[in-house]
């Protein structure tokens, strides 16, 4: 549930005085979207957009830790494996 | 694309298998329960299922906002549309749903109802703003994740002293389910061993909310993403949890979810929203303080004041299993309409429209489901 | 797991009597495959459609080729005489007749309105499959798209014909010479009139039906006897006075034409008395005005007489020399007046 | 009273700038005798309009025919990398090609709406032209219908083309065979993004351009090189998915399909992550399937890349007995899934 | 048709022509003004002109509504309808007439104006009926012939109460056009010999009205109907009053005509309306007494009170010589816009749109003009 | 200027109560017509018809008077004519 996907954000932007918007860019494919939810982004953060909004912001570092970690459960194996 | 391609690397993902099959203890099996459709989709989408050893199993649950809608929630829609003429704004995922005499909104937008597909919320604020002459209602469904947005939508609303927006609310929460799956029951007969816990719920809700899980309950949760890797790595560490005999809540999504949650938005929605005293879900009946209703402050804007409406609950169609099948007490492939007179052109119960239902996954999927499947479980 | 398949894809019928189109009709998937499977395709059945491509293939006749596309966009659907179906075919068999050919395959293209009710749209299919049969064309290829609600009108349909000329033949809209005859094979208006006494708000009633028809039967039997025929052509919109005016035209001659020879039903005479309207400037859609040479009209009225689609045929005019090709009407009262271009619509008026 | 004519009529000239179709540009008399004159036939020029008749007749050479048809209905009418104009030219020609023939000529019939900018229509139509002429095709024949607005959406095009197939082709979907190698001539989902895209309360923002082009001259060099060619179709709506099942159908056989092989755009991969859809069930404007025998698959891939509409043509997949048709992807992550057909319509989602 | 077909009777037609031909005095000329476009269309269609001595002519009156009305109430029903976003109701006559700069009604329809053509009054009210959130205005023109079906509907609208219907009013009448005609000016050259009296306004006004005519301005009238042999009897009795030096009101069309007219249309009038003090009409300028405005009672249905627009009031077309065409005091053919500028496709006044329009009539009979006509008047 | 045509009252109707009507016929084409203008008339009664309204009734006595003034009048010429 909740298809989300993590964006860059390129600009804040506020057509409208009654909505707080941000310009995010994915791959190439850029929209306006809320950052009510988030308004402490800035440009360069990550978020996780859903249905126009930003729902949070990414973190590097944890992104990096859990792929490290990751790599690490693999490796272990690999480890193992050519111990085998 | 950051964040997501690294996710979805096929070579960590065959050590990560292998990883897992040598940790699995073969004397037992793994019933792992993923609460997200979310989840379900990429088990199936990446076929990450067929990458695990025979004893771990997922067992798919009721995270899917569109699946557990009960059919009375869509038919009072209906009944708004045909007797107020309003404007009903609502997400693409819900226009195919069945409502009783598989009437859909497709099917009465097709027959002259205004139905709006909207993609944000702020779409529909844009609809009140640019024809204030018609009643605008949004027929709101999801869980915390979505809630927010209708939250953002309700505060704008006001602000905007907007006459002719009013919501029509099923906001729905994730710890009751949570709780009512593993309550115990009669039919209950094969208890989970883990749960795959949400990932966009949870960077709204943050991590806590779940600690009643292993305290309650003694099933282990792990937070996980939706990628196919986030999956793999959260089923080995609930492996681990279990080989070990620890049971607590842990978190492999942390580069989106935090302990506390989106602070801002958690207070948005306790001043936009209260708690329903009880609600009918779906396949998991009527749960206690489970569904969000508008604040006293929002009244003015709740659609089921401003247009009241006599629906006649719906029974469910008889002979779908999606009650059981959102339980985790039954696969699709056990229930006798799936593939016959349910499919998803021709769906019966909404499990088989959503792409995060159960249904519709399997059936997406059929071509590799063993024709015993049914007699397996 | 073992990867066994179950069984392909079921789905539930169409509903014939209640469904409706929706969008999901139109868009390409198991929805579209349905709708054409069941109601396109055993109504059209040959074996060029059954092909099962994008395209239809065939082999034609040597010779030369006509082709001609038609969009028919009546409202009613449904009229006293005939329906959208009916008429899509007529109206392009007649163009394609018109050349002197023999009309061999059509290609339909339908543009669905969402919420069109399936039962409206089975006996549409139906009617232009029988009168494709009855006009002895085969529907070879088509297509189906659906609008939104408020961005179609029910049913549009775009029929498109080829046929076959035989050789020696020679008719066209420019070959209109001083002194020939001008003939009609029936009477005029009717088709304008009775699909104008359908709309709501002027509710008036006839026992008017349109004259919705296909002409190449008995354009074959003209051919036979005068292939010396200069020019065909169906006064459709606008009506005899715009065909003749474009003929004038494009022929670079003048016309006179003696309103006491048209044949017209006191009906259509009432109906346009009533509303201020002029039955010369109404749709027809199974009439065709006929130019030949003064020698042979006799010889063709003749035949287009014993042909059931030209009984009350009549020799209304004949062209003659004129700079300004103007069409010139003789009155029933004596006097002259100019049968000019319709201008603008014609619309009910007061005064 | 002498009866000595005034010159004829005149009109004042069309505004091209700010005037738009009104109901008497459909009624068939001066307005859309005007219409046509101003804008239809300078852009369309060819011979056989120029003969002025509601039919086109023209020789064909010796051979079989192909005919198709297509109602176009896009909106917006004008989106990144075409128009409607374009799109109704490529669409049919495609169609034809498809069976191995040279598109010869095309019938094009337009449904205009009330209110639409003439300025707007001028850019379609010459759009329309120029994409002919690029493809080597006349538009002979035609016919422009207005509808109410409320009834229509701009514009509606129905093309309708005949080509002639060479001799010895058997280019059909029901020529696949056990063995045979599935090819695509480049990215896919382009066309469908791209006009999402342009959806206002989508409105995201792409450098995407729609692939809609004329694949006639491609699909010549192909035969050229693999002459065994047996299946031929560009996958538009519905996409990859939709039209890859419609030939395991046809043909009676399954099908493997590799993720990995398949080119797709960074953006088009983006833009369906955003909205929860599939880029394979996205359409397409200028791309084709290929089915030929293994043994010249090589040689066609190679042929394709020699052209430009095929720089990343690629080998996806192969055809597999299976008799219940299913096509099955192997995806890149290393797992299978069923590629089925389209379910209802391809609509942005929460979930 | 009954009535209808007895009056077009050819051969009657040529021996009425010879008698007024051998009636005529040779030594004077008859100029006979019929004041109705319905005359004038008679003479056109039917050729009765032709049928005539050359020394008995045709001139055209004013009696059109279409071509009488001023630009400046076009621009202000467009007006309206650009700012208040109404329904505008009309009869089909009205859908081409040019208003400045060549906007017309079916123009603004084109551009999305809400603008329906009707056919009777009645169907005014059906859609006021069915369409209670949109406002109705029905913009109504037309001489006395006209004004009782705008009448019934104001009545109706009234006993309905219907709060979303407005008229839009332009009735004109007859005598004080037919005074300002006759009233000598400056500019008026040739005088009229006689009148033929409108046959369609007789039915409701009866013959009274027009006994100033010969009274007050000594030119003779006989109502005649609107078949061609009405017209030639018609102009027979001219012919023999004028011979006879008799100078009265006659009565040709005494089928359909009484003295007093249709009472109770003229009680519905008189409780309906009230007289404008001035009003311009298009050639004849501002005319007191000659136009219709609601009475207080239906002030509440005025469209000009409801929805309050400023015009501009827009300076005829340069060029076009309606004003004087109306008068009777030039032929269209002498207008330097007939046929060149000016055609019923890209009209400029509204005499060249109107099929009662003596611009129009003569543009459809322009293969019989001859190039001299201007020379001969 | 008012297009009007005579047409025979068939029957007198009443669908609304709001409106006074009949259905007329003229040639084969029928309308329901108001009669709001003319309620006296009767089924045979021809009438004027102007926007779906009757005007006035048509006299057929007067009508077969100015037929027979107009024979008068030709056959007055005739008269002449054979005399000359
Ligand atoms: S297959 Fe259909 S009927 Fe059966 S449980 Fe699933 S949705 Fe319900
Ligand atoms: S011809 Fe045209 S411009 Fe001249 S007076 Fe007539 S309407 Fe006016
Ligand atoms: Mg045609
Ligand atoms: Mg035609
Ligand atoms: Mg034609
Ligand atoms: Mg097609
Ligand atoms: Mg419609
Ligand atoms: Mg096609
Ligand atoms: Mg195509
Ligand atoms: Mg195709
Ligand atoms: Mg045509
Ligand atoms: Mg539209």
């Amino acid at each position: 549930m909740c298809l989300a996907i993590p964006a860059r954000i390129t600009a804040r932007t506020q057509i409208d005085p009654a909505i707080d918007t941000a310009q995010v860019d994915l791959g190439g494919v850029s929209r306006e979207i809320s950052i009510a939810l988030v308004p402490e982004v800035a440009v360069g953060d990550y978020v996780l957009v859903h249905v126009g909004y930003a729902l949070s912001t990414l973190s590097a570092d944890e992104a990096q830790e859990t792929l490290r970690l990751m790599a690490e459960m693999a490796r272990l194996l690999d480890n193992d494996s050519s111990t085998a | 694309m950051k964040y997501v391609t690294e996710f979805r690397d096929q070579h960590l993902a065959h050590q990560l298998a292998q990883t897992i099959a040598a940790e699995v203890d073969p004397s037992r099996s793994y019933r792992l329960m993923e609460f997200c459709g979310g989840h379900t989709h990429a088990i199936f989408r990446y076929g990450v299922q067929q990458l695990m050893p025979p004893n771990l199993r997922f067992v798919h649950g009721p995270g899917c906002p569109v699946c557990v809608l009960p059919m009375a929630r869509l038919d009072q829609a209906l009944a708004l549309l045909h007797e107020y003429d309003v404007t009903l704004c609502t997400y693409g995922d819900l226009l195919r749903v069945p409502a009783s005499g598989r009437q859909t909104l497709l099917k009465a937008k097709a027959a002259g109802a205004d139905v709006r597909m909207i993609y944000s919320t702020q779409d529909v604020l844009q609809i009140a703003r640019t024809e204030p002459h018609r009643q605008i209602v949004f027929l709101a469904i999801g869980f915390e994740t979505t809630t927010p947005p209708t939250a953002v939508l309700l505060e704008q609303a006001r602000a905007l002293q907007l006459k002719n927006l009013s919501v029509l609310c099923n906001h729905v929460l994730t710890p009751p389910a949570l709780r009512a799956i593993l309550t115990p029951s009669l039919e209950h007969a094969m208890p989970l061993d883990g749960i795959l816990g949400p990932s966009h719920v949870s960077t709204i809700i943050g991590t806590a909310p779940y600690e009643c899980v292993p305290r309650d309950f003694h099933v282990p949760v792990v937070i996980a993403g939706f990628e196919p890797l986030d999956v793999m790595q959260a089923a080995l560490m609930l492996v681990r949890q279990l080989n070990a005999g620890r049971c607590v809540v842990e978190n492999q999504y942390r580069r989106a979810v935090s302990a506390a949650g989106n602070l801002r938005a958690r207070e948005l929605m306790a001043r936009v929203f209260v708690i329903r005293s009880s609600f009918e879900w779906r396949g998991l009946g009527f749960l206690p303080d489970s569904v969000l209703a508008l604040a006293a402050d929002y009244a003015d804007f709740d659609a089921e004041r401003r247009f009241p409406v006599s629906v006649i609950t719906a029974p469910e169609p008889s002979g779908c299993d999606c009650p059981a099948i959102l339980r985790g007490l039954k696969e699709p492939t056990q229930c006798r309409l799936f593939g016959s007179a349910c499919t998803p052109d021709h769906p019966i119960g909404a499990c088989m429209v959503s792409s995060e239902g159960a249904c519709a996954a399997y059936w997406t999927h059929r071509a590799y489901l063993a024709p015993t499947a049914a007699a397996e479980t | 797991m073992t990867l066994t398949p179950l069984s392909p894809a079921p789905t539930a019928p169409l509903d014939l009597v209640h469904g409706r189109i929706d969008l999901t009709h139109g868009a390409g998937g198991r929805a579209t495959a349905q709708l054409l499977d069941t109601l396109f395709k055993p109504a059209f059945a040959n074996e060029w459609l059954a092909q099962g491509n994008d395209q239809a293939l065939f082999s034609v006749p040597p010779g030369r080729l006509v082709m001609s596309t038609d969009a028919h966009v009546v409202a009613p659907l449904f009229f006293p005489g005939g329906d959208i179906g009916s008429l899509a075919v007529h109206g392009t068999i007649n163009d394609v007749a018109m050349s002197g050919a023999r009309p061999l395959h059509l290609a339909a293209s339908f543009i669905l309105e969402e919420g069109l009710p399936l039962a409206d749209l089975a006996r549409i299919v139906a009617s232009l499959a029988q009168a494709a049969r009855d006009a002895g064309v085969a529907v070879v290829t088509g297509d189906t798209k659906v609008v939104e609600r408020g961005k179609g009108d029910g049913v549009f349909i775009t029929t498109t014909g080829i046929g076959v000329v035989p050789d020696g033949l020679l008719i066209s809209g420019d070959q209109a010479r001083p002194g020939d005859a001008i003939l009609i094979n029936g009477t005029l208006g009717d088709h304008g009139i009775a699909i104008l006494s359908q709309r709501a708000h002027l509710g008036f009633e006839t026992v008017l039906q349109s004259d919705s028809a296909a002409l190449h039967g008995l354009v074959a039997d003209m051919i036979a006897a005068v292939p010396e025929i200069h020019c065909l052509r169906d006064p459709t919109r606008g009506g005899l006075a715009t065909t003749l005016n474009e003929l004038a035209h494009q022929s670079g001659v003048g016309m006179r034409i003696h309103e006491a020879a048209i044949p017209l039903q006191p009906a259509v005479i009432a109906a346009c008395e009533l509303l201020g309207l002029d039955p010369l400037y109404s749709a027809n859609e199974g009439k065709l005005v006929a130019i030949c040479p003064a020698a042979q009209a006799e010889t063709l009225l003749a035949t287009m007489r014993r042909h059931p689609l030209g009984t009350q045929a009549a020799i209304i005019g004949e062209v003659v020399a004129d700079p300004l090709h103007f069409v010139q009407l003789r009155t029933r009262f004596g006097g002259e007046r100019l049968l000019d271009w319709l201008t603008g619509e014609q619309l009910p008026r007061i005064c």
